[in-house]
């Protein structure tokens, strides 16, 4: 698994919304060898405080060398990179983690959830592509509280060429409700490989309804980080049996159902 | 003479701990570096002094629930609860690689007794590429009370002799900086055996999170390291530079090549990159790389030169 | 009932340490405040809970040569040497300034032997103003080889019942961070007679130049302070919280009112604001602000209800 | 003595040699009553590293309601002050300190050295304004170790209208040599006041020529700093006897002849 701390350089800044925020990085290593649904480790700060680097998905990596992550700002870290301009350069180190797995035989429901959307983009864009543009059967369905945090990206994935389907909690695009309201809406053929990414409780209503139609589902999770890389062991994840994985190495990207859920 | 004038160009970065020849005084710290492969792809791992790896008990341990682990300013806190995955699976799944490398692998272990210490000990001897072994003191002894043996001078020594007994390599003790007197605890174990100490581990904290109300981390104290901590580090390696005759391996906060000369200065024959390698995976190679500059730069004969060589008089121009 | 509901209009910020009654639970901590009136530009001084002076000895110190200070990551150390007017001088120019202000005013003050502290107490004894004393233990006993009072609990519960003995305002005694068993300390002073601990005085540390090759205070070591030993301070708190009844002042990096009621919430009465004075001299004010709008928003009948709300069962949604 | 902490706006950044910039500030409140010599305490970050503010000398004000800071990138926070834009807001706590002393009916003498040169701009202004413009016999020295070092202010102490001479240690610019060399070639009234900032060798040389020739000599002088008001006693400087002086208070302008000097 090539690994790259990149000096990156900011080619694009796009505020999405009031707050999140989108960015293009010159990152050719990184671009040239990762996957959808493994992560990048941000240097937000070249003092000593915030310390640590921040984890973000990849939101989209493309063949002449660029990645984007796609954020909301939360707190320091997001903050400062939210402000970051067009030529500055950023240190970034990745790919990191286990991505999606992708079966191009197999029917495809992808699922974002607020900021859950993130690695998505990159995942449906990889599952065309590998489907040859064949996404008939396929779905998308983004959620999020409101119109911000979806409408912005609706149009991306809809270039994809697989049909996408929006909701928010209140209405103000899309169909008012959950994600979950719209899965149990549609017919999903029983093959159907579910990807999904989201706040746990989404995460973990999925997974119930996987589980009783039996479809396969497959999740990418968060956890707090100092390394990213298998060296702190500050990641962990009870599987139950005082068992954990590491979501930096073993993850970010699970199959659902190995997983406890945070509700 | 000890260090016998190689053929090599480069500037001469070697130091000793104990009968451990060091090809350079970077060393990588217990915990924050896995097993030195997490490196491999980031790194030149050949260029390091030595790698030291994650602590090694008798049994494996799962460690804490999460979260383990939270930032604070210009440092962090952890309570990862020691987890690794013994000593057998230690030495059959991971010594392999670490022999592989061209670089002496230090073992830092650690337990709930001082039989406990006894035992992993005797199991690392004559394991091929265990070169020194490190002993983590900052555990509580489980026997006395869950009292910390790096907190009692006696208890620290003893657990030092039994390690010592029990090994041919040089044994390095990790002193915590959680006491009153720091030269006390050094000297304790100086007597008990230790070839070299190593300071500081992390100083004990808490973080609390305003909005749950409840503790940052699961664990509800963990330990704190990184640049907020490299104060008192320096501190205390001065402190027991003046205590001891053993050689010091100085930590805490070290980022880079100038942070690593200034704990020389204070007395330390080598240091440990810790948090520094999650920021920078390249960081302990940088620092060598930073050292092996300035020795060029400052036309020292050697890096040997650095070690204690804080000047006291005051400087008139100040 | 302790606290009588009174007619204001505004939260209830009060509190109580001892026998003193405090509008709200933030003070300033001494040495970061000079003796109050170099603020008067700059704050409103009467928004304090209460005002703790510089230290001040029996006689008048020149404290140490420069440099006194140096910046650290996210912090400071200095080696002020606890220069001061001496109590005299003190009683005489900056009482009757602090006597005017319409806020408590504590002294905080030090001594090299239990003669001197039960001296300079005596001395201030009945002098109007003076609401309080803070007994800073962190300070070497002459007659004891220069052991810090505040390293043994002996000698720092004898400062105490001396204090104690030689007053009748509360006394607070000021506990060092530099201690194996920081819960220890506090029984020992609770016992001496204490009506309150603060805590943390600073760390010790160091912090060396490597161009002069010289260490960046001309004491060679001083005290770090700011948001770098937070974390040391919260779980210090945290642990007194469970040692000690007496009412817990926490000190350590406090810049913002979120900082002081993590502080409560690890168990403090009240707080202390130091470093963050220097870099935002309204730092404090701005701490009472923060309280009144979190008790306000969060609809606490009181601030007191924040005192020790830790909650330390696990949280399910983590 | 009013002080305010406040929250001023960058209204121009020059960048006046590869390491030398000037910053101006709208700072109404400290502009209406700051004095030459004062000097303001800076914060560079926003964060907590680097924690502590610097001191800078205030090096023109004006009625409009700016400050100027003109300074030299030495270390991180100058650093990152160095990259501040027009339009950002930065902290500035001030005027601080006591500033030198006029008397509009001596001849003056102005000597700086280096980034000494910063806070005698606003005294040449203040003194030509007090004096009427009638600054006939009055002197302005300026002094560096290369052309950056002096070039870029030339002028703007030309345009007060006193006579101002330069020099550089390598005579790059102006008279090659020391400002004392340059003082000693000159003829100075008896009851000349002199005023001088700089590097302490240079101030201290021109403390023994003064007391040599019974000239008044005031300096700037600088100290490590926490407070920069009084709070910490951090910024101390010996002035024999084991006795101190606190530079933020007491100074930064003393009388020479009270000092001594770190050689
Ligand atoms: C593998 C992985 C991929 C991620 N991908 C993305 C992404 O594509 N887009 C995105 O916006 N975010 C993503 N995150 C979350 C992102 O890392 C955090 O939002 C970020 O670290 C917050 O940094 P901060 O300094 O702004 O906040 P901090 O100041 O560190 O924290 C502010 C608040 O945010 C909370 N917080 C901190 N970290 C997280 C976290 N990991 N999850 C949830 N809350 C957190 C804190 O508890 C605190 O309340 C990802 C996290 C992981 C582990
Ligand atoms: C009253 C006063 C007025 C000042 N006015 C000006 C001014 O107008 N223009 C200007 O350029 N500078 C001025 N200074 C100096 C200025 O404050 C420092 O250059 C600045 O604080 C350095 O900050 P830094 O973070 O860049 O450097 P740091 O990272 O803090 O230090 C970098 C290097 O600079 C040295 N250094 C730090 N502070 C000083 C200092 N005060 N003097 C000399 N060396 C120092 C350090 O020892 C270190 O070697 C003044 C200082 C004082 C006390
Ligand atoms: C995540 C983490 C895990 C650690 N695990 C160990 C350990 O297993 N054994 C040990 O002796 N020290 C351990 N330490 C302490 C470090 O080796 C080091 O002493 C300390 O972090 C101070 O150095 P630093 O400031 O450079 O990180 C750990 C530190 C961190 C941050
Ligand atoms: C410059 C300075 C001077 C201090 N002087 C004293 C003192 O005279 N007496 C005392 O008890 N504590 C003194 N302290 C310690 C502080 O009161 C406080 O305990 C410590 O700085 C930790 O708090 P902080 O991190 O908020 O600064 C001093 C601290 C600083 C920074
Ligand atoms: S984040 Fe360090 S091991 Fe996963
Ligand atoms: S800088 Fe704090 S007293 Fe002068």
């Amino acid at each position: 698994m090539p690994q790259y701390q990149e000096k990156t350089i900011v080619t694009r800044v796009e505020q999405l919304s009031c707050e999140n925020v989108r960015i293009t990085l010159k990152a050719p290593e990184i671009a040239s060898c990762c996957k959808p649904g493994q992560f990048v480790m941000i240097r937000t700060s070249v003092g000593k405080d915030p310390l640590l680097r921040r984890p973000f998905s990849i939101h989209q990596a493309d063949a002449s060398g660029h990645i984007q992550i796609y954020f909301k700002i939360v707190g320091r870290g997001t903050e400062i990179l939210a402000h970051v301009r067009v030529n500055e350069e950023i240190s970034v180190f990745g790919p990191l983690g286990r991505g999606f797995t992708i079966d191009e035989n197999l029917p495809t429901c992808i699922i974002g959830g607020g900021l859950g959307i993130a690695p998505l983009l990159f995942l449906a864009k990889e599952i065309c592509r590998r489907k040859k543009k064949n996404c008939g059967p396929d779905l998308i369905i983004l959620g999020g509280r409101t119109l911000d945090e979806v409408e912005p990206l609706v149009n991306d994935f809809r270039e994809v060429g697989i049909r996408t389907l929006a909701t928010t909690d209140d209405g103000s695009y899309g169909e008012k409700g959950f994600v979950t309201d719209v899965l149990k809406s549609v017919e999903l053929a029983p093959n159907t490989q579910v990807y999904a990414c989201g706040p746990e409780p989404m995460m973990a209503a999925i997974n119930d309804f996987c589980l009783a139609e039996g479809l396969r589902c497959q999740v990418s999770v968060e956890s707090v980080m100092a390394c990213g890389m298998g060296a702190c062991l500050g990641c962990n994840r009870p599987v139950g049996d005082g068992k954990y994985v590491h979501v930096c190495m073993d993850g970010p990207v699970f199959e659902a159902k190995e997983l406890k859920w945070n509700l | 003479m000890e260090f016998v004038k190689e053929n090599h160009s480069g500037p001469d970065l070697r130091v000793k701990i104990g009968s451990l020849h060091l090809a350079n005084p970077v060393m990588t710290a217990s915990g924050t570096f896995g097993y030195a492969r997490e490196f491999e792809n980031l790194m030149n791992l050949h260029r390091l002094g030595a790698v030291i790896v994650k602590g090694i008990s008798l049994f494996p341990r799962p460690g804490n629930p999460p979260p383990r682990i939270v930032e604070t300013a210009c440092g962090m806190l952890n309570a990862i609860g020691l987890q690794n995955v013994g000593v057998e699976r230690f030495i059959k799944e991971k010594m392999p690689y670490l022999d592989g490398l061209n670089v002496p692998v230090i073992v830092n272990i650690l337990g709930g007794s001082i039989e406990e210490y006894r035992e992993i000990t005797k199991r690392l001897e004559g394991v091929p590429g265990v070169a020194g072994i490190e002993v983590n003191i900052s555990c509580p002894n489980v026997k006395e009370g869950g009292v910390a043996f790096g907190g009692d001078p006696q208890m620290a020594a003893a657990v030092t002799t039994a390690v010592k007994e029990s090994c041919s390599v040089p044994v390095i003790v990790k002193l915590s900086p959680n006491v009153t007197d720091i030269g006390l605890m050094a000297r304790a174990v100086e007597d008990g055996g230790a070839d070299s100490v190593s300071l500081i581990n992390t100083l004990i904290g808490m973080a609390i999170n305003l909005k749950t109300k409840r503790p940052e981390l699961a664990n509800i104290i963990g330990g704190l390291s990184g640049p907020a901590i490299k104060p008192v580090a320096l501190r205390m390696v001065y402190e027991v530079a003046r205590s001891v005759k053993i050689p010091i391996i100085g930590i805490g906060g070290i980022e880079t090549a100038e942070d690593a000369l200034e704990f020389m200065l204070a007395g330390a024959t080598a240091v440990q990159v810790g948090t520094a390698n999650f920021v920078n995976p390249r960081a302990s190679e940088e620092v060598v790389e930073g050292i092996s500059r300035y020795v060029q730069e400052e036309k020292l004969h050697s890096v040997r030169e650095m070690i204690g060589a804080l000047k006291l008089d005051p400087l008139r121009n100040h």
